[in-house]
């Protein structure tokens, strides 16, 4: 194909991007912000010159949550309108299929969102995080003394890859650690699953004598009625907690979180972060979702994939600039170890692969459906796309290697 | 003169698909992609013809042709897949060693065979359609029961396919592939080329569909639509008619979904989820249900509108859709194709009003 | 009233014996904790007042394991566990005595949370209490954390905790914390005792008593083979026999389940019964209307706490009720009036208008509300109703049950016996004969349109004590509740009641035992199944009118 | 009887979508009398009452109804005005119990607190007492007809408009029907617009004749001036 | 004897609809079905060409039993049906109704395949004169006045050319020159088939009733005779002809 580079835009004084997210349909809940927050970025350094002088010019389109046009919105973005670079998807499949389009086109994805793993694809930069940055310190807090040295795990998520690969790694990594299998139940729902009352006497059965704890990938709309139906048949954080893996601020933004309250997350940022930079990145997501009368206005709140997106725009234009060119290539090769100061503090590119190495934090739900910040990471958790629990003979190398390669 | 302004149309239709978007793309007006959208618009108007003679003629509202649609394209997304994996001299696609599969699961064996493959994606959902058709068509359901039926019928498919254990991708589908036949897909010639024959599948279902439907065997058709005793009362064995049109309607999903495969890249159960499967029925009903040309206007004009309208209102498109479906069906009688009959008869209807008073 | 208060003061008594005094660090260390100089600290001050067990010291460390712990001038306080209705909270000193704070006037001193410092304790501070936590909690106001406290205590066996323990036990009210407490105190006894007719008595009072842990205990004493074989075996038989009573109670659970699962889908399934079955109309937008009456709930919640000012109660959920119907139900005059009214002579367009419809409607949510609201569950229906031990049904779900029985009713009612009824039904076969006998088609149109529309924006409400609001949850149910309309046969109010009832039923007896997709899986192939046999439906019409 | 016509169609027409049916039907029925309608299968007889009941537009002519302008009233308010229709093919609230049928013929009812008068009803067509919770549409051919005929009835109408009431009737019970007609001009003032190609009730009945051909009003007289030869030779026609 | 009923019997809901001990009919018969309404006499048709399934009884025609089989079945085996509610493609044009009623192979193929022949369209042309059908040929059946519905259902049976016609009320909603037209048709039609017929016009019955004409009264067979028998029984006045039509004759 001919190359995605943006030499035709870059005569003129704009430079395309595409912007990727479903406005519509099931995955909007969550999307929508995560285009907010690449628009608040793009507003920013426009307001500061653009990269290498340039404007930058979002195209916005609408997936719309149907996973065969993310590939046609692909393919558009960047064979019609030749953008230099998207930020866009949310869940694996839409990733996986503009995968190919973006890999035969030269183009290159940001994708901001916590995923499995087990995938390093040369055109797109995963600014989420991998399972060794959220997953594996989540399991590890919880049996540790402090976290409170649970025993039991039931591993219940949404039916679909990144849960089913999730609880593939936890449950290596559970069993490596010493927990019997018997302990360890893994269970599926399907997507928009509401009734949770089966699931949930199963877990009371499971936590009766204690030490019991659940690791959630429940998705989007299921988590109302999942931590509803919790509290309803009398179990608390205190008997047993949910660690949740996709649950942010975001979606406990309007949820009634009284039943969640006392339960636990883990990400990579928080809103709650105490950082100078965090404060006034919340306050100018606010600001910018009030000025441009989005829903929600200043009750909106940030998250971690809004920091991620947020910051993928960032780290994109600092490459521009550090490659003095829009060229996928050449953007590509300045992302290599390049640092930037997020809003969670200074995080730092793979010297070999295009993931972000950063730091781990695990929350507790207030009442006001922010998190209590009980347990951070020492520094930077570096990315292992491969994890080592269950394919410990993979790495990936873009700098020596070409890609993913078999480990000696 | 009716058949004159058919004819005319269709020379319009062929015109401008077979020789003005081609040339625009060989002299460089229009991109590739631009073809390669028109050419999966081609599958979605194939399969739509299925879907108007099935429902439009036959009355039989049959909310499983998504379901035989994705039937076509994961058998030939199968074989991309393996064709792929085997180049590449891995033993297995690549999400089946992610989920810790040893051996080629048995029902993927022989998709290794490009002919085996096509031979596959005809028979499967020809033989699934002629099993849910005698199921049904025999317990005597109609109407909106066949119609709930087929719809629980592929969201419990859509489920099925969801899942991990049916060794089919879950979720995520099958994607990634790189070449059909030897011939790069992500070459502009082999999407042209795709493109043409994706045009020329359609033509000539339109072909044997006109065909079906100008026979003896339509107005049988329509006359089950009509009053299904009175076909038994007179002799035709109402089963076997409404059977044979199921079949082909869902054997032409399944071309529609063989074709659309390449060109899309991607299958996902998502294609077959009860939203995609009201929309296909959508189609039909705003083109002009009853109507071969509405079926695949409608198919064509929709799926434009979708494309167009994510892109330029990714805000409000939904508000654009939602009123012109609305307003489709308020002011013109038979859908889109019934656009020109509502003026004409709105004109004549002047026309005799006047000439009665004179 | 000082309920709190006395079991603080009781706590403080009874565990004088256990633990050494050691007053004088205690205030260092409280005072610490209270104006850390570093976060290092206070976590220090934590721990070692964890570790100094110190019984004055219990209610602030109660306060803090509870996250209740203020600053009132300075003074560290705590307040009781439920505000009054205007919202205000009733004040505990902590530290060194415990005691309600008063005003002037010697009235309870009564405050807003607005004019309390929060103190924030990291978790990992809290945690260090986690090993004493039960010995105070034992204590505590909550009956729940006396539970908790009891069935923690059970894994330490020294002769201390277990004089405690009984100490407790016997000012012990609550019969869900009494029983395992009592479990607690068999168990521990049971690991003492030394001939096998004591242990038997122990274990069938185990049995007997029957606490949530009672078969998990009795298997672990069986593994352990701590006495002798006989009293294993015995254990081990005793914990079979609880489990298969509990798998009893596990089968009236799942009956509630489907029930609940069940009404929920005759509560939206009735409104499109009326509009689909009645008035021929396939309304593809009938889960949109749901969605309006959940939208509306959460405005009533809003408007009442925001608006209104009036926090904190459950009166807002009663006025959605039916201010969700009306809201609904007059959306759905409208878009009968707009659009249906057109249509009546072509069912297939209004498939495609209402589909039309619910896009626009879906737009439009997304649009004002963004896209994740939802409303609070009123206090009143929180919690569930204890039958018995191990049977609890939530309120929520008896709410709803309670809320479809009744809109059956008004449902049944209203077209059986009343004129209007007649109309409707009439106006439903035959829109010209009717027209014909002097019936205004065109309004009982509208007010059909109304009552169906309104029926989902209730079901739309009641749905809001269970699931979230979206914009696209009406998309969620509109199979289902179609599936529902279809197996009890179109236009059958009983059909649709029996269907949904027993779909709820069946989804959860196969949930039981596969998986929940493949429940659901099941239950699509058994419906199909099913319409081998009624391929009209379960109350198919009979004779010459069910003819095409 | 007297002459003041209670219904007078004037000039109208009317069609179904493209095709003209009525081309300009004139007629008058006159108060307490039997004005019967008589023409070939497919001359307009059934779209003439269609339109007098509203349920067709008249695009051109009027309608009048107890000297007030009828022509553009929905049916429902032609109903409560007074006008009762017994259709073609009984049309019949087929789910609806005979009961419930019935009741519905209540609703054009003047009075709306009036009661199923169903001594009379149930002694002129007793099958119906027996059949009253059955639904109407499981009743046979005839008996659906005189439900349909019954319920025009409960409805206390000052005019009646019958399409060929006794299609399917059994003989007994349509010399009854007949008998009845007369009984309810004589005593009620009932007029009648009875439409029917069977000549022997018709001429049992009726007081006024019209005679239909393509849309149009050919001939008309009252009984006694129109011999029975003539009349079988204009439906001949 | 080309039809043979025994002990048939149906009820709906506990109701005896038809409760039938004997019935035949010879080849070439045409027989007259009278009874009042709701005796059971379109129930008995109904049965016959299998719309309605039987409790009990047996039913055999040509010496093949039929009860049981379904619609197309008996259709096949040649007993064609005139409903008393007309019954016809509404969307189809009255040609297409009749093209798909005549006689011919009907499976799929040979429906895939057809092409009309001059013959077949004499056919159809000679009916449609028969029934007046001739000035509405392309109209579409859904748009004809009841009666000419009427003529439509009957030209259909006919092209079905069945060996066994079951015509219920042909003559409703006809006038008199009419109704004795179609009873010449059925008279001319009852050389060559066997023919049920039920009426409620008497004279039309007078007219073809040139062999037995059956009374059914609560789907119990009364008598069964000739036209003059069945004339003047006082049962069949009683509960059937009525006084009045008793004096009519007469006059
Ligand atoms: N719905 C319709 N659409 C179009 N044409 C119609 C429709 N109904 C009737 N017609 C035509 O209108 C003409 C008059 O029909 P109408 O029913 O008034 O006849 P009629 O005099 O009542 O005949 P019959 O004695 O058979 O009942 C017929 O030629 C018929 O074909
Ligand atoms: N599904 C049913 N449920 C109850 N009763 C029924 C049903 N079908 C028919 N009947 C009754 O069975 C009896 C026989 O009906 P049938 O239609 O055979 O009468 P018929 O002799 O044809 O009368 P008509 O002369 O009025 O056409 C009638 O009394 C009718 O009410
Ligand atoms: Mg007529
Ligand atoms: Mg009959």
């Amino acid at each position: 194909g001919k190359t995605g580079g943006s030499d035709s835009s870059a005569t003129k004084g704009t430079v395309k991007i595409g912007v990727l997210h479903s406005l519509s349909g099931t995955m909007a809940i969550s999307e929508v912000s995560l285009k907010d927050a690449v628009q608040m970025a793009v507003d920013e350094i426009n307001a500061k010159g653009g990269v290498l002088g340039k404007q930058i010019e979002p195209v916005i389109v609408d997936p719309a949550s149907d996973w065969d046009l993310f590939a046609e919105k692909a393919k558009e973005l960047l064979i019609d309108k030749k953008v230099s670079a998207v930020f866009g998807c949310w869940t694996s499949v839409s990733r996986k299929s503009v995968l190919p389009v973006f890999e035969q086109n030269n183009g290159l994805l940001f994708y901001p969102v916590q995923y499995e793993g087990e995938e390093c694809s040369n055109s797109v930069i995963y600014t989420g995080a991998t399972p060794n940055q959220q997953l594996i310190p989540a399991a590890e807090y919880l049996m540790s003394e402090k976290g409170g040295g649970y025993k039991k795990f039931y591993l219940l998520g949404t039916d679909y890859v990144f849960p089913r690969t999730a609880n593939k790694i936890l449950k290596a990594y559970l069993l490596s650690k010493g927990i019997p299998k018997e302990n360890i139940i893994e269970e599926y729902t399907p997507f928009h699953h509401q009734d949770y009352q089966t699931i949930i006497s199963k877990v009371k059965r499971f936590a009766a004598d204690g030490k019991a704890c659940i690791l959630s990938t429940i998705n989007g709309d299921s988590n109302v009625p999942f931590y509803k139906e919790f509290a309803n048949q009398g179990l608390s954080s205190a008997t047993c907690p949910i660690m949740a893996f996709s649950v942010a601020e975001d979606e406990l933004r309007s949820m009634d979180t009284e039943f969640l309250v006392g339960h636990l997350a883990a990400w990579n940022y928080f809103q709650s972060n105490d950082l100078p930079e965090n404060k006034k990145f919340v306050a100018d997501f606010k600001a910018f979702c009030a000025k441009k009368g989005l829903p929600g206005g200043d009750k909106r709140v940030t998250d971690d994939p809004i920091c991620w997106a947020y910051t993928g725009v960032y780290l994109w234009a600092k490459a521009a600039e550090k490659a003095g060119s829009f060229e996928v290539s050449k953007v590509r090769n300045a992302l290599y170890s390049l640092d930037f100061d997020s809003p969670d503090g200074p995080v730092k590119m793979d010297p070999r692969n295009h993931h972000l190495a950063k730091p781990v934090v695990i929350g507790e739900i207030k009442p006001d459906g922010q998190f209590d910040i009980i347990w951070k990471s020492g520094g930077l958790v570096d990315p292992q796309p491969w994890s080592p629990l269950t394919s410990p003979d993979k790495d990936c190398d873009w700098v020596n290697h070409n890609g993913t390669y078999a480990k000696k | 003169m009716k058949t004159k302004n058919n004819i005319l149309l269709y020379i319009l239709f062929i015109a401008f698909f077979a020789i003005l978007l081609p040339a625009g793309y060989l002299t460089g007006l229009l991109s590739v992609n631009t073809i390669s959208v028109w050419g999966r618009y081609f599958c979605f108007a194939i399969a739509a013809l299925g879907i108007d003679l099935i429902w439009g003629y036959t009355g039989i509202l049959s909310m499983c042709q998504a379901f035989f649609f994705c039937l076509g394209s994961y058998g030939i997304a199968m074989h991309l897949l393996l064709k792929k994996t085997v180049a590449a001299g891995a033993a297995l696609p690549d999400f089946m060693a992610w989920n810790k599969i040893e051996t080629l699961p048995f029902f993927w064996q022989p998709f290794h065979s490009f002919g085996w493959s096509v031979i596959l994606c005809l028979l499967i959902p020809a033989a699934f359609a002629f099993i849910i058709g005698l199921v049904l068509f025999r317990s005597r359901i109609k109407g909106v029961y066949m119609a709930i039926i087929t719809q629980a019928l592929t969201l419990a498919m859509w489920l099925i396919f969801l899942r991990n254990e049916t060794n089919l991708g879950g979720t995520n589908g099958l994607t990634d592939f790189n070449s059909i036949l030897g011939y790069s897909l992500s070459a502009s010639s082999v999407k042209l080329a795709l493109y043409l024959v994706s045009l020329a599948v359609l033509c000539t279902a339109y072909y044997c569909c006109y065909r079906i439907t100008h026979s003896k065997f339509g107005k049988v058709l329509q006359a089950i639509r009509d009053s299904e005793s009175r076909v038994s009362y007179t002799a035709y064995k109402v089963v076997d008619y409404k059977l044979a049109v199921f079949v082909v309607a869902a054997l032409l999903a399944a071309v529609g979904g063989m074709l659309y495969l390449p060109q899309t890249g991607i299958i996902t159960p998502g294609r077959m989820d009860v939203k995609a499967s009201v929309e296909m029925v959508m189609w039909v009903a705003l083109g002009g249900r009853g109507n071969l040309k509405g079926a695949v206007i409608g198919a064509l004009l929709v799926n434009f509108l979708y494309s167009i309208c994510t892109s330029l209102f990714p805000d409000s498109w939904l508000f654009i859709l939602g009123f012109l479906f609305v307003i489709t069906v308020l002011y013109f009688d038979k859908g889109f194709m019934g656009l020109g009959d509502t003026i004409r008869q709105k004109f004549s209807a002047t026309r005799l009003k006047t000439s009665q008073t004179h | 009233m000082n309920t709190s208060l006395l079991r603080m003061l009781m706590c403080c008594l009874l565990l004088l014996p256990l633990f050494s005094a050691g007053q004088d660090s205690a205030s260092i260390y409280t005072a610490q904790l209270l104006q850390p100089p570093a976060d290092s600290v206070r976590s220090q001050a934590i721990g070692r007042l964890a570790a100094l067990r110190i019984p004055a010291t219990f209610p602030l460390l109660m306060a803090i394991n509870d996250k209740k712990l203020y600053l009132l001038d300075q003074k560290a306080v705590t307040i009781d566990s439920h505000p009054s209705s205007e919202g205000t909270y009733r004040l505990y000193s902590l530290y060194p005595d415990n005691t309600l704070l008063t005003n002037s006037s010697g009235q309870p001193l009564l405050l807003q949370l607005s004019a309390l410092k929060t103190v924030d304790i990291p978790r990992a501070d809290r945690l260090q209490l986690a090993s004493i936590a039960p010995l105070f909690n034992l204590f505590s106001n909550d009956p729940q954390k006396r539970t908790l406290a009891y069935s923690q205590l059970k894994h330490t066996g020294d002769s201390a905790t277990l004089r405690t323990l009984k100490a407790a036990l016997a000012r012990e009210s609550n019969t869900d914390a009494l029983r395992t407490g009592k479990e607690a105190l068999y168990a521990m006894q049971l690991y003492n005792v030394s001939t096998t007719a004591i242990a038997k008595a122990y274990i069938d009072s185990i049995a007997d008593n029957w606490s949530d842990n009672a078969p998990v205990l009795l298997r672990d004493y069986a593994r352990s083979g701590f006495l002798n074989q006989e009293t294993a075996q015995y254990a081990a038989a005793k914990a079979v026999g609880l489990e298969k009573r509990y798998d009893n109670l596990q089968r009236v659970q799942h009956f509630f389940s489907g029930l609940s699962l069940g009404s929920i889908l005759v509560l939206i399934a009735l409104g499109l019964s009326i509009v689909y079955g009645l008035a021929g109309i396939i309304n593809m937008a009938h889960g949109e209307f749901m969605m309006i009456g959940a939208y509306t709930t959460y405005c009533t919640q809003v408007i009442f706490t925001k608006a209104l000012g009036i926090p904190q109660t459950d009166l807002f959920f009663f006025f959605a009720l039916p201010f969700s119907f009306l809201v609904a139900g007059s959306l759905g005059w409208v878009l009968e009036r707009l659009v249906i009214r057109h249509l009546y002579a072509k069912p297939l367009e209004s498939l495609l208008a209402t589909w039309g419809v619910s896009l626009i409607l879906i737009q439009t949510a997304r649009l004002l509300f963004g896209d994740l609201t939802a409303v609070k569950t009123p206090q009143l229906l929180a919690g569930g109703w204890q039958v018995s031990p191990h049977l609890t049904l939530p309120y929520n779900r008896l709410f709803i049950i309670a809320l479809s029985i009744l809109m059956v009713l008004f449902t049944y009612l209203m077209l059986y016996r009343t004129r209007l009824g007649l109309q409707i039904r009439s106006v439903t076969q035959n829109r010209q004969m009717s027209a014909c006998l002097g019936i205004e088609t065109r309004r009982v149109a509208s007010i059909t349109f109304f009552i169906g529309s309104g029926l989902a924006g209730l079901a739309g409400c009641a749905i809001t004590l269970i699931g979230n609001v979206v914009p696209d949850m009406g998309q969620t149910y509109i199979v289902d509740s179609f599936l529902v309309v279809v197996t009890g046969g179109v236009g059958k109010l009983a059909g649709t009641i029996l269907s949904g009832l027993g779909i709820g039923f069946f989804t959860k007896i196969s949930e039981s035992f596969f998986q929940a997709v493949y429940g659901k899986v099941f239950i699509l192939v058994f419906i199909m199944l099913f319409m081998q046999y009624k391929p009209k439906g379960l109350f198919p019409d009979k004779g010459r009118i069910a003819e095409d | 009887m007297s002459n003041t016509p209670v219904l007078t169609v004037n000039n109208i027409s009317a069609a179904y979508g493209q095709s003209i049916i009525l081309r300009g039907t004139s007629l008058a029925v006159k108060k307490g009398a039997i004005t019967t309608v008589m023409g070939r299968n497919g001359v307009g007889k059934t779209t003439l009452l269609k339109t007098i009941m509203g349920l067709l537009p008249a695009q051109e002519g009027s309608i009048v109804f107890n000297d007030e302008n009828i022509t553009s009233l929905p049916p429902y308010k032609k109903a409560k005005a007074g006008i009762a229709y017994v259709p073609q093919g009984r049309e019949i609230i087929p789910k609806l119990s005979v009961y419930e049928n019935l009741l519905l013929g209540l609703e054009a009812h003047p009075n709306r607190k009036a009661k199923i008068p169903e001594e009379e009803i149930y002694q002129l067509f007793p099958i119906l007492k027996d059949f009253r919770k059955r639904a109407g549409g499981n009743l046979s051919g005839g008996q659906q007809q005189q439900l349909s005929i019954a319920r025009a009835l409960v409805s206390a109408p000052s005019l009646l408009l019958l399409d060929e009431p006794t299609e399917g009737i059994q003989p007994s019970i349509a010399q009854e029907i007949g008998g009845i007609l007369k009984q309810l001009v004589q005593e009620k003032e009932l007029s009648v617009l009875l439409v029917e190609q069977k000549i022997d009730f018709a001429n049992q009945v009726t007081d006024h004749y019209y005679f239909m051909d393509r849309g149009r009003m050919v001939l008309d007289g009252t009984a006694e001036a129109l011999k029975h030869a003539e009349l079988e030779k204009h439906i001949a026609v | 004897m080309l039809l043979n009923v025994n002990n048939l019997s149906v009820s709906f809901g506990g109701v005896h609809a038809l409760n039938l001990d004997h019935f035949s009919l010879r080849d070439k018969e045409l027989r007259v079905i009278i009874g009042p309404n709701g005796a059971g006499k379109s129930t008995f048709l109904d049965i016959i060409c299998g719309k309605t399934k039987a409790d009990k009884g047996e039913i055999t025609f040509n010496g093949k039993s039929i009860l049981g089989k379904s619609e197309v079945q008996i259709a096949e085996t040649g007993i064609g049906r005139k409903f008393q509610k007309p019954s016809v493609f509404p969307g189809l044009t009255v040609y297409d109704n009749l093209l798909l009623a005549a006689k011919m192979k009907k499976d799929i193929f040979t429906s895939l395949f057809f092409k009309s022949t001059p013959a077949l369209e004499e056919k159809i042309h000679h009916v449609a004169v028969k029934l007046s059908l001739t000035n509405v040929m392309y109209k579409p059946a859904g748009d004809l006045s009841h009666g000419q519905k009427q003529w439509l259902e009957i030209a259909i049976v006919v092209l079905q050319d069945p060996t066994l016609m079951l015509i219920d009320e042909p003559a409703a909603g006809m006038s008199d020159e009419e109704t004795e037209k179609t009873g010449a048709l059925l008279l001319e039609l009852s050389k060559s088939h066997s023919i049920i017929v039920i009426e409620h016009d008497m004279k039309f019955v007078e007219q073809i009733a040139n062999e037995l004409v059956t009374v059914l009264v609560r789907g119990k067979r009364l008598m069964e005779g000739t036209f003059a028998e069945v004339k003047n029984d006082q049962r069949v006045i009683d509960c059937y002809l009525g006084r009045t039509n008793a004096q009519l004759e007469t006059l």
